[in-house]
């Protein structure tokens, strides 16, 4: 039985962060209906950049609390910076092009970044150790070890997203990227500014990515060049499993997809190799039963 | 129900509704509708906009599916029946927004109007490649006097691309490639959007001259153009709301306190 | 981050290398013969730390040889990125092969890519020595006589270990492998001596590379309480799988191979959560080595950017070794072949060569390996075989 | 008013000849040449060429001339595929480029079938490459003769494709491109963790021996001889050639137009009779089955398969072929498959430095070039009357 909560707390970490990146795609495909792939990498970035932060903090003999506090603000920085140059260069110049070309510039994007933190950073090939700044250890109830930073971390996972939908649900920023997502057309003639609604809501995303990056180096203590790959490729499943444009299917999705990787090797520890094949075909599975995403898309076509 | 010459005329109907309902959640877009259609008139189809003029035509051509009640198009019944299945059996549209492929030619969206008569089997097409010849020849030769009906410099530009052509030729376009194969019953979804009076009254008078030369045909046609249906229609249907308010010709629904009301209250 | 030293630095790159093509045509002219030879390794990816020290290494051996006015030729380094992909390996290799100006070729980190190139060499007659690819059957397979290397092959590393463990009193394993050619390798080899010498293994986990979070194996791992958690794979989930034992609290002896020997198994986790982790790795410590600080100096002295890593000195002997028979033999596939089949305890740098009948090494010398105070100290030598430190859960230290 | 049967004047031809030609001393003259220095100029002459040609409408006449001329177009191929032969002769690495080049091109004029046409994303065409070789790694020593086990490697990824059939027909857009994403990736990771296919390290195979010719001979013609490397090469051109000429039967005849118009509009298609599903369907199978000819004659070829050489990346490469080349246009596969395949290999001097570049250069494509490098023409099923 101690197993069996142990797993779920190791899901729950997992699928926050999942569900922090599936958010970040889901809020791109809103308001542009473009799938950006190099959301991971960009994450990637944030977590580079807030591994500077520490080393930067920690040289000059910053409080602990402090540092905490550069490093997110660093990741989070880095990323804006980082997602709203790729809209604004990248992604506006292409977002009247076939979704396949956006799909292929975003992924050829992202190697992009990889190969750049790989050849440019110092040692960058190599997995870089993230200092531990949260407090150590954890709590025993009954043989589940709760990981204090583990708790800190998926609250704060938590609180991050709702922080995100309550500024797209309350604020005249997020009443901007509603419309915006609704009918760009005639959101522009309303008088929103279409162009700054979508570097700002680009800038929003990819800092949910920086901050998922600085969560990932705080909990793994490692952090490496290609991390974000793999982590794009999962947070593209959970957005599209949870339903494009659709924020609380991106959580879902993530916990979901965390929960299957998590089921496989818990019910059958000799078949791991075989858990992403299992996730993936789950996946499929799961795309084909509801071709629109387990929280459908409300838009019905118009014809 | 009021009954009308018309029900004594000795034609049978081609196309009968009986308690045709669609819903979307909620929402009753089409509620208990009866329609029926006799051959070779043209039945008008009027209301306010939302009243679910297009819903009904969505759902005889398949493109929705009803909730209740039951379609017989030409004594079958084709309640719920796939899309193309209904287009092998003679029934034909327009799309209020225009759906024609603009960046293949002209030809080729004529083509697709005329999937039912064209053998789309591999052997034919990819083996047997003069035999496909032949008929795409053909083809050509009816599309452009199709066209030509309309407008003769249409016909020259059969292997143009569809998008270098102006609004009205796409229109144009449209209608030829529901007329092309030889459709029972076209469905017209407000063939006149976005055209002048004048535009729309050239446009019209082609349409009827298209329809003579293919024998009377059978139309129902959705319009807001109240002159267009009064020229047109022998019929009409009025809703609201997703259902039946009134039905006669034009002159004795137009004069109907109901129908006024319905108009009037959504302005 | 520093974009205008990022800048600087291209602007460097484009003008460097636009200089570099322009000597390489002008130099041309006098005196030796110039003979090429090939070497090839990962130089993208994420294995590619390692192709890189191995590259810097065998340019460095090239670059002392030349430096020698005694040789009989000027030898030239071609470079090729295998990516560590048998396919890209199959082209690379039928590039150099097909290049009758290439006399001999260093090839390959990656056992899978080796495998795959083997009849290439064979086929062409091209004479090669690998210099990092650790799997038995690509000298043991078939017995081609262009192929040779100087690396172990990853038995020994295992019989070692398992004879190790056992020494120490340790009965209860759980083995974490990565999915590649490499882990299951390793896997297979440690399963095989460890159940000989009567241990338990009380489970098995296959895990991608690339994998991330292993708090579900680890998890399974902490409810089956081994006394030794084996590894056999590379340093980046190496040191993923140590760090993550630590946060679920697993204390477990952490035992390791060539796969992760090197500063950056150390770097990744830290010093704190690195000591007292155990390797066995088939050669000795640099610095223990014949010419090891010879070769650390020429190494630092040279500049490169990036460290040798464990096979850079292997890199090193495998490069040196080809040139040396090109003078006895001269620039000749068939020549080569031929006196490289007869290499016996030839002097270098890790410790004198001997090729067997397969043309497989057969002096590497598996080291025992533990981390202490942040840095990787031969067994004998380190706190914890006097005693004074202790390995985690061992019954007999 | 006799307007309906002017006869057009057919293309000159003399562009498409020269075309031909260029491409043909081009491609020989960037495999022969391994010297940074002539080969950066050689790039950039053939680069500027492009340019102007395309600036002053010669690809359009050359594409014209071919679509008039297909008799002249299939002699010139040939004679450019002699040409190019007798150019490489002894040069087996550029063989085996050629021979690779060809292969990845034939996926993607597969790939091309269902994206550009039918546009059903599919980013799992190294799955299916892997699956064709995979049956002729596992059928081959079972004694299955050689050229069945090209069309079994076909068939194979025909049937194993099917499984993914019911998602990607209910399935639109990026939720498509999940499907076959998902697969991709679940084919890899599913071969490494399985050791009946050889596992991580793979398979070897035998060469190919067709009706007694075994490949690993050399051609001797008149006294010449050409590389071994040529028999696969050849091979590979002909199945190209077989596949160029039935996609572009395809296109010009009433498929290609129904495929379109289930990619543009399938209401409107349904609504005009077609049946969506089927060919949707028939798009898939086709492309598949390209692709599991084609891996099945990949593997031959290297004589060794590793999942490692069908991963996602690889899937990736071929979908950048089939976008640079100009989506749906068959012949746009060819230029980006060289490019594509060979760049990388051309840029081994620059070491560590090349995936950044060619990332780049990808990037830099896609933008100026939204249409890729052969923009798709307008299908005209115009036939005159004989």
């Amino acid at each position: 039985m101690a197993a069996v909560f142990q797993h779920i707390l190791n899901g729950l970490m997992q699928g926050t962060i999942y569900g922090l990146v599936a958010m970040g795609f889901t809020i791109f495909f809103g308001v542009m209906n473009v799938i950006k792939f190099s959301h991971g990498d960009v994450l990637t970035f944030g977590a580079f950049a807030a591994i500077v932060a520490v080393w930067t903090t920690s040289g000059l003999g910053l409080p602990i609390w402090l540092q905490v506090i550069f490093v997110f603000l660093a990741a989070m920085l880095v990323s804006a910076v980082a997602g709203a140059a790729i809209s604004h260069f990248l992604i506006m110049p292409l977002r009247n092009a076939p979704p396949l070309n956006m799909l292929l510039m975003t992924m050829m994007t992202g190697t992009v970044l990889r190969e750049t933190i790989r050849l440019f950073f110092p040692n960058g090939t190599n997995s870089q150790r993230f200092p531990e700044l949260l407090p150590v250890g954890g709590l025993n109830i009954g043989g589940v070890f709760i990981r204090y930073d583990g708790m800190i971390l998926i609250a704060s996972g938590i609180a991050s997203i709702a922080i995100v939908h309550w500024i797209i649900v309350h604020t005249r920023f997020g009443l901007a990227v509603r419309a915006v997502a609704e009918d760009s057309e005639t959101a522009r003639t309303m008088g929103i500014n279409f162009s700054r609604t979508i570097l700002l809501t680009f800038a929003l995303g990819s800092i949910t990515a920086g901050f998922a990056g600085a969560l990932f180096g705080l909990y793994y203590s490692e952090i490496n060049y290609g991390m974000g790959l793999l982590l794009a490729i999962i947070g593209f499943s959970a957005a599209i499993v949870g339903g494009l444009g659709n924020i609380w299917g991106a959580i879902l999705g993530g916990y979901l997809f965390a929960g299957l990787q998590t089921f496989v090797v818990a019910a059958a520890p000799s078949m791991s190799d075989y858990k992403n094949v299992f996730a993936f075909i789950c996946v499929i599975a799961l795309i084909t039963l509801r071709p629109t995403g387990l929280i459908a898309e409300r838009k019905a076509e118009r014809v | 129900m009021t009954r009308t010459a018309r029900e004594t005329a000795s034609s049978a109907p081609l196309l009968v509704a009986q308690g045709l309902s669609v819903r979307f959640g909620g929402l009753l877009a089409l509620n208990a509708l009866d329609v029926e259609v006799r051959r070779g008139e043209i039945l008008g189809l009027i209301g306010p906009n939302g009243s679910g003029k297009t819903t009904f035509f969505n759902v005889i051509s398949g493109v929705y599916s009803a909730s209740a009640g039951s379609v017989h198009f030409d004594g079958v019944d084709i309640t719920n029946v796939k899309p193309h299945y209904l287009a092998a059996h003679g029934l034909a549209r327009t799309f209020q927004r225009s759906r024609l492929c603009l960046p293949l030619s002209v030809f080729d969206n004529l083509a697709l109007g005329a999937v039912g008569q064209l053998n789309s089997g591999f052997m034919h097409n990819l083996i047997s490649r003069s035999a496909f010849r032949a008929e795409a020849s053909k083809l050509a030769e009816e599309a452009r006097e199709l066209l030509r009906v309309f407008n003769p410099v249409l016909a020259d530009k059969l292997f143009e691309p569809t998008i270098s052509l102006g609004m009205i030729d796409r229109r144009r376009v449209e209608i030829c490639r529901a007329l092309i194969g030889k459709p029972k019953l076209v469905l017209l979804d407000e063939p006149s959007a976005g055209m002048t009076h004048d535009e729309t009254d050239m446009f019209m008078n082609e349409i009827l001259q298209v329809r003579k030369s293919l024998g009377d045909l059978t139309i129902i046609i959705v319009e807001h153009e109240m002159n267009l249906i009064e020229r047109v229609t022998s019929h009409c249907v009025v809703l609201n709301y997703g259902k039946k308010i009134c039905e006669g010709q034009f002159k004795e629904v137009a004069a109907d306190p109901v129908v006024r009301e319905a108009y009037l209250g959504q302005s | 981050m520093d974009l205008m030293r990022w800048s600087k630095r291209l602007a460097i790159l484009a003008a460097v290398s636009a200089f570099a093509m322009v000597a390489l045509e002008s130099e041309q002219a006098f005196a030796k013969e110039k003979v090429k030879i090939a070497f090839v390794g990962p130089m993208t990816g994420s294995i590619s730390p390692h192709g890189i020290g191995g590259r810097n290494s065998a340019e460095l051996a090239v670059k002392i040889m030349n430096s020698d006015p005694k040789t009989k030729y000027e030898y030239q380094l071609e470079v090729f990125d295998d990516e560590c992909k048998p396919n890209v390996g199959v082209q690379v290799i039928t590039k150099i092969a097909s290049d009758r100006s290439i006399v001999a070729a260093i090839p390959h980190y990656c056992s899978a890519t080796a495998i795959a190139t083997v009849d290439i060499f064979h086929r062409f007659k091209l004479p090669m020595v690998i210099w990092a690819a650790v799997l038995p059957e690509i000298t043991y397979a078939q017995k081609y006589p262009e192929i040779h290397r100087v690396s172990g092959i990853l038995i020994g590393q295992n019989r070692v270990g398992a004879q190790f463990m056992k020494e120490h009193g340790y009965t209860t394993f759980v083995s974490v492998a990565d999915s590649t050619d490499y882990g299951k390798s390793m896997n297979k080899y440690f399963t095989q001596f460890t159940l000989e010498n009567n241990n338990k293994i009380l489970g098995t986990f296959s895990v991608p590379p690339d994998q991330q979070d292993l708090s579900a194996e680890l998890t399974k791992i902490k409810e089956l309480n081994p006394q030794v958690i084996y590894f056999g794979g590379l340093t980046p989930l190496g040191a993923r799988l140590r760090t993550q034992m630590e946060k679920l609290g697993i204390t477990a002896q952490f035992e390791g191979n060539s796969g992760i020997m090197g500063d950056n198994y150390i770097n990744a986790v830290g010093p704190k959560l690195a000591e007292g982790t155990v390797t066995f790795f088939d050669s000795p410590p640099i610095a223990k080595m014949p010419g090891g600080k010879f070769f650390t100096e020429q190494y630092q002295a040279a500049g490169y950017r990036e460290p040798p890593e464990a096979y850079g000195p292997f890199a090193y002997v495998a490069t040196r070794l080809v040139m040396e028979t090109i003078e006895k033999a001269g620039p000749d596939r068939a020549k080569i072949t031929a006196a490289l089949g007869d290499v016996k305890d030839v002097p270098s740098i890790i410790a004198p060569i001997t090729f067997d009948d397969h043309g497989q090494n057969i002096t590497p010398l598996t080291t025992k390996y533990v981390v202490q105070d942040g840095k990787w100290v031969v067994w004998e030598d380190s706190e914890y075989a006097t005693g004074k430190r202790k390995l985690v859960n061992c019954p007999h230290c | 008013m006799s307007i309906s049967m002017q006869s057009r004047r057919k293309a000159a031809i003399w562009p498409l000849a020269i075309a031909v030609a260029l491409s043909a001393a081009a491609l020989i003259a960037l495999l022969s040449i391994d010297d940074q220095i002539t080969l950066g100029v050689t790039l950039g002459v053939i680069a500027a060429g492009c340019v102007l040609a395309a600036r002053f409408g010669a690809v359009a006449a050359t594409e014209a001339a071919g679509a008039d001329h297909p008799f002249v177009l299939r002699v010139l191929v040939v004679l450019a595929a002699i040409a190019v032969l007798i150019g490489l002769r002894n040069d087996n690495f550029g063989l085996l480029m050629v021979t690779t080049v060809l292969i990845y091109a034939t996926v993607c004029i597969g790939l091309t079938i269902q994206m550009g046409y039918a546009g059903l994303f599919n980013f799992a065409g190294a799955a299916f490459l892997g699956i064709g070789g995979y049956t002729a790694a596992l059928l081959g020593p079972k004694g299955v003769p050689d050229l069945l086990l090209l069309a079994l490697g076909g068939f194979a990824a025909v049937v194993v494709g099917s499984l993914l059939l019911l998602p990607v027909l209910r399935t639109r857009g990026h939720y498509a491109a999940l499907a076959t994403l998902a697969f991709s990736i679940l084919f890899n990771v599913f071969l490494d963790a399985n050791d009946i296919f050889g596992g991580p390290q793979g398979l070897k195979l035998q060469g190919m021996v067709l009706f007694g010719w075994d490949f690993t001979n050399d051609i001797t013609i008149a006294g010449y001889t050409i590389s071994s490397y040529a028999n696969y090469a050849i091979l590979a051109g002909l199945l190209t050639a077989a596949a160029m000429m039935l996609t572009g039967f395809i296109d010009r005849s009433w498929i290609g137009v129904w495929l379109d118009a289930v990619r543009l509009d399938e209401v409107a298609a349904s609504v005009f009779g077609l049946k969506i599903g089927r060919w949707k369907i028939a798009a898939f199978t086709i492309g598949n089955f390209f692709a599991g000819v084609m891996g099945a004659l990949y593997a031959k070829m290297t004589g060794f398969i590793a999942p490692s050489n069908f991963t996602f990346g690889d899937s990736l490469t071929m979908v950048s072929i089939v976008i640079l080349g100009g989506i749906g246009n068959r012949w746009g596969v060819l230029p980006a498959a060289l490019i594509v395949v060979l760049l990388p290999e051309k840029l081994q001097f620059i070491q560590e430095y090349r995936f950044l570049l060619f990332s780049i250069l990808v990037i830099i494509i896609l933008v100026a070039w939204p249409d890729g490098l052969i923009a798709r023409r307008l299908r005209k099923l115009e036939f005159a009357r004989r």
